[in-house]
């Protein structure tokens, strides 16, 4: 049936099953991912179905997890190699973008890479500052990677299959609390291409342009503004690294209104990236500058009343959208 | 030679203390009173409160992810552990940090660490200063089993070992990491075995023996504090809950069998029994002990519930110092 | 006399000289910096002045390195420690991103982190992929630190000091080919605010900002532009977190266009959080797209044919400075 | 017994052939023919060719910033080579990585690196891509006595033992890393102690006896092929020139009798005259060899003096694969 539904989690158990089923070459790497099935239990079953050789539980060495994989990707294995949380980036980050990213091009070519990083990303858990982050704008600045952030359980499977076919290194990021979300999932083998947005909501007066759990959030607003007569066009980028500009671009020629969110910290981010080059593309197009909604200055906090005004919402984008459509409601958050 | 009465007592009121507050923190976080994580650590108390009772008040200790027992151990105050657990404005924290940072500067507790190894490279930082200063305060690092193969903590320990720093490296071998066995994730029968790469003593305690890891962190520190340079103490313990939150039976990464053994050797029982045996205390002396504490812990729960959320307008604050030298 | 000349290399060395003179508590670690005086000669000197003790040659170890700044510095030394490249800061990312930067706000404001990070960033000396890179804007999306990128010896030495002043961590970017680079520098002891962009040409066409090596590319630029008759105001935004957002609005309402210039990768880089902000705050003064100039999307090439068209110059700024003002010289490399 | 003559010979022509090419570096660096870093190899020959000649084909290779000496005695291409320091069109890596990225991936060479300990991470991962697709073939990883500092080789080589991968470990130890001397960076007497703290057996070889270096080598192999996991090995060794460059007396760092000391235990000249002595080879037959080497490496110089640098317009290729499986 086309129109069975899974959860954001069993979308990527799904699609990694199938992964491994089609390629013996493919295996998974990681802390607590093979008996355990993950902490997040996304990977659940598969040891049973695969057997410890294919799913590797390791030892606590973010570096060594992500030498791994890049060892065995450029002798010709397939890796998908997991950092539990999107924040141990931090650990591994000379493996990621100094030798992954880079090692195709300081041999002239002679090399491919096709490996996978699996992480955690987003706040919303009460995690703390160490256990919450939207690291991606590090990754998007480092050529060589690929980055993908899907919203929904559709699109988290065709974008791990692109990932895992794909001969770069690429960083396949899930957020914590999409993890039980639900929606229709085709049970066969298919791509999401990277680098290819999805216009989720068509609209005239502006475009919201957003990604991961955000994208929801963002469409939320949307539904709400449209009560007021407000009509958004919604972008679900998808993928992060690379960007799909044009789609962005197509929509803010149209609507002559741009507001990007994300959840990660707004300074910096890949909001900044976006906004930056739809200015450069769009420049006579824009009736307003293109506005920017992220997480403030500041490491996400443990409470959940400081960590609920830390992350962005529906209400918070909803705001934005008026203000940029210049109909601000005086005293409103930001 | 036993240690004085006081300190028995010490010991035993300290981990007394760690227990209660755990087990409340597991029924808090349980009753979703607690959001997040709680890394309990329930099981291994001997080692805190038998390494802390050893420290001068200006000696430094760093933690990890389960860090209440340490900061327990060190004299925490409770009512501001609890409330940062529940993040609330009155916590170490002012709720910013929570269980995984939970810290008090004055009390000399660089802090938990969210980070598994983080915290390590920071406590030899603390034992540069010491040497620094040319006083004989020593920085005390506890660290997990599964801690010892993340890279910082290699480069850590080498660099203390190298630089000859005060520091004391406490491992705690309670063989998980979350749910993996230490045996499929390093090739050695004791983490002590570590220590020689880097030219350092070490030493192996029984973890569930409060007085015993009272004495080692004892002899260990007379060594520190005599400029030789940082030792390393292995000591054999359990956690009896599960890696985070309680359920601690039907796990299926170890047997319910395993937990009940270690369970056996229980530090708090054992050292009750030894006190009541020794003349140290009577039952009613134990009692008193554990009503007190009850108490205390109670009271803490009280002015954690009762306390108010941060406001959401400190958001931003802290994030910079804004003083300067 | 003070008209002082001394070079890029002296004016760190004297300003650090001069901080360990009045400060007890300020020491140097990190590998080399001790008795070699650091591989680029920068600690020369030290040693023999303040002995072992205060000049700290460490292993081969940046996470420990940094762990050790920290660890002294929330116990209230005023430590400053040396990652030789800034493409190690990879390697010691956990510790600067996770730690340093973060540890005030989690412990609720309880601490504060003098600490002192200094490294060499910047390519042009064929010194290939892992040891050319411009990373600030990493940095800069990690709320807790502070970044300086003095363009001269004179800033250099008052941000070295305001530096080792402040209590916050606070990573000091030397460019490596900017070493022989003289200039007039006082010799008593000064301090640059940290956060504050110099205006050092004034003009009224176009506004060029920039910094770090790129600040001299771009007065050049500005220079040859002066004979074609165009007025560049030229902006050195010295530090680049925070940045000195109303130096660079009050000169783009004024001259209406603005030309962004480092030598680190375009994309995501610090010029798209400055073009992000400036289209914000300026929209209606724009007469123009903010553009950017940067490096292409690929790691720092190894031979010389190659880095020297990966790395921007005052041909390429000078380039983009005429198409933002409409006179684009066709066939000219971007 | 000493191994067959063809080895012998072997591994002579082999450290012949680095130390020339080596020393052609040196000169073409000091003529500003090579820009950037060189960091040279001469001294250290005996352990490239010692391992590489006691390899099979299959071996995979993994090396560091002192990376030439490796490719070299793997049989890598001297044209390429050279025409690469040189930032030519026809080098290994069209120009774009240099002697610090040096590699080639059909004679499983997996390359030099930039950064200290960053290959021994990759290294194992081949070690484990041997051992997934089931063969007996040995990923081979060089590094220094100073990256047994660095956090990555702490987790790589604990990785490997723990999962029990064919990798063998060669520590080059010559003693200092750049211009700190080891004792001041690691309080043990013998970079193979840290072996033990992986459970990996270990054992230290002169790293100035290229035959000895081969016999251990092979040994090592026989253990690793049987599936008995890593073996650590330390060479004891020693560079002849500085860090990076020639320069190699009057340096504060080390004293010139040491150098002097370690020269006189030269490996080549100690190699030549046991080859006369055991007759395995005359003195003509060495300078031919020798003559031979030469002429291999000045017409390696001409290819790569003669060869076109880069295009600028292939900048920007080789960033992604475009290919897909
Ligand atoms: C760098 C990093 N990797 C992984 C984790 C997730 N994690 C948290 S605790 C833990 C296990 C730590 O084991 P051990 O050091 O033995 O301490 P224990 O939990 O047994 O007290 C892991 C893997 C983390 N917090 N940080
Ligand atoms: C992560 C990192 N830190 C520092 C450096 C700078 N560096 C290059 S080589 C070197 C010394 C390495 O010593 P060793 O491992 O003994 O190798 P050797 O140079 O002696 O062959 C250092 C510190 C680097 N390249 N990478
Ligand atoms: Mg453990
Ligand atoms: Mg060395």
């Amino acid at each position: 049936m086309s129109d069975r539904e899974l959860t954001y989690l069993h979308a990527f158990t799904e699609g990694l099953r199938q992964m491994m089923e089609a390629d013996p070459d493919v295996f998974v790497a990681g802390e607590d991912v093979g008996r355990t099935g993950g902490v997040f239990h996304s990977f659940d079953g598969l040891v049973d179905d695969f057997g410890e050789r294919r799913m590797v539980d390791t030892p606590i060495s973010e570096q060594a997890i992500i030498g791994l994989g890049i060892g065995a990707a450029v002798v010709g294995l397939r890796p998908v190699v997991d950092l539990m949380f999107m924040d141990f980036v931090l650990v591994a980050m000379d493996q990621i973008a100094n030798q992954a990213a880079k090692l195709k091009y300081m041999f002239g070519g002679n090399a491919s890479l096709p490996l996978t990083i699996t992480t955690m990303g987003g706040a919303g858990l009460s995690a703390g500052a160490q256990h919450s982050q939207s690291l991606e704008a590090m990754l998007c600045h480092v050529p060589g990677l690929k980055v993908v952030m899907p919203s929904t359980p559709h699109d988290l499977k065709g974008l791990l299959v692109a990932s895992v076919r794909d001969d770069n290194p690429c960083v396949v990021v899930l957020h914590k609390r999409l993890l039980g979300s639900k929606g229709v999932v085709p049970e066969d083998v298919y791509e999401v291409p990277i680098g290819s947005a999805a216009v989720t909501r068509a609209g005239s007066d502006v475009t919201v342009v957003a990604y991961s759990r955000m994208a929801a959030e963002a469409m939320a607003a949307a539904d709400a503004l449209a009560a007021e007569g407000i009509s958004c066009e919604v972008i679900d980028l998808r993928s992060v690294l690379p960007l799909d500009i044009d789609t962005v671009l197509v929509s803010a020629r149209k609507t002559n209104r741009v507001v990007v969110v994300h959840e990660a910290v707004r300074s910096g981010g890949v909001g900044a990236e976006l906004a930056a080059q739809i200015q450069d593309h769009a420049f006579d197009y824009l009736d307003a500058p293109v506005a920017r909604v992220g997480a403030p200055f500041a490491p996400v906090p443990f409470s959940p009343a400081l960590e609920s005004a830390y992350v962005p919402d529906s209400a918070v984008i909803a705001a934005q959208i008026r203000e940029t459509l210049y109909r601000p409601m005086p005293g409103e958050r930001r | 030679m036993r240690p004085d009465p006081q300190i028995i007592t010490e010991l035993h009121e300290r981990m007394v203390r760690i227990r209660f507050f755990e087990e409340a923190a597991g029924r808090l976080f349980e009753a979703t009173k607690i959001p997040g994580f709680v890394h309990l650590y329930v099981g291994q108390e001997a080692v805190a409160a038998g390494v802390c009772v050893a420290l001068r008040d200006d000696d430094q200790i760093s933690s990890t992810h389960r860090g209440h027992g340490h900061l327990v151990a060190r004299g925490g105050d409770l009512e501001r552990m609890m409330a940062e657990l529940m993040g609330k404005a009155t916590g170490y924290c002012q709720g910013k940090g929570g269980s995984m940072h939970i810290c008090d500067l004055e009390l000399n507790m660089l802090g938990a660490n969210g980070i598994v190894g983080g915290g390590v490279p920071i406590a030899v930082g603390a034992g540069f200063a010491n040497r620094y200063r040319g006083n004989d305060t020593v920085s005390v690092v506890f660290f997990g089993d599964g801690s010892t193969n993340i890279g910082a903590f290699h480069e850590a320990a080498n660099m203390a070992a190298a630089l000859q720093l005060p520091v004391l490296f406490v491992c705690e071998n309670n063989e998980y990491a979350e749910y993996t066995a230490r045996d499929r994730t390093m090739a050695i029968d004791d983490v002590v075995e570590r220590a020689a790469a880097y030219g350092m003593p070490g030493r192996v305690v029984d973890g569930m023996d409060a007085v015993a890891v009272y004495e080692s962190t004892g002899a260990a520190l007379d060594s520190i504090r005599a400029g030789k340079g940082p030792v390393f103490l292995e000591c054999k313990t359990y956690r009896y809950f599960n890696h985070h939150g309680i359920q601690t039976l039907g796990m299926k990464y170890r047997s319910d069998d395993e937990v009940a053994e270690w369970r056996e050797r229980d530090a708090i029982t054992a050292l009750e029994a030894a006190m009541v045996a020794d003349g140290v205390a009577t039952a009613a002396d134990i009692q008193a002990t554990r009503a007190a504490v009850t108490a205390e812990i109670d009271t803490a729960i009280q002015f954690a519930e009762a306390s108010p959320l941060p406001d959401p307008d400190r958001l931003l604050d802290d994030v910079y110092s804004v003083a300067r030298s």
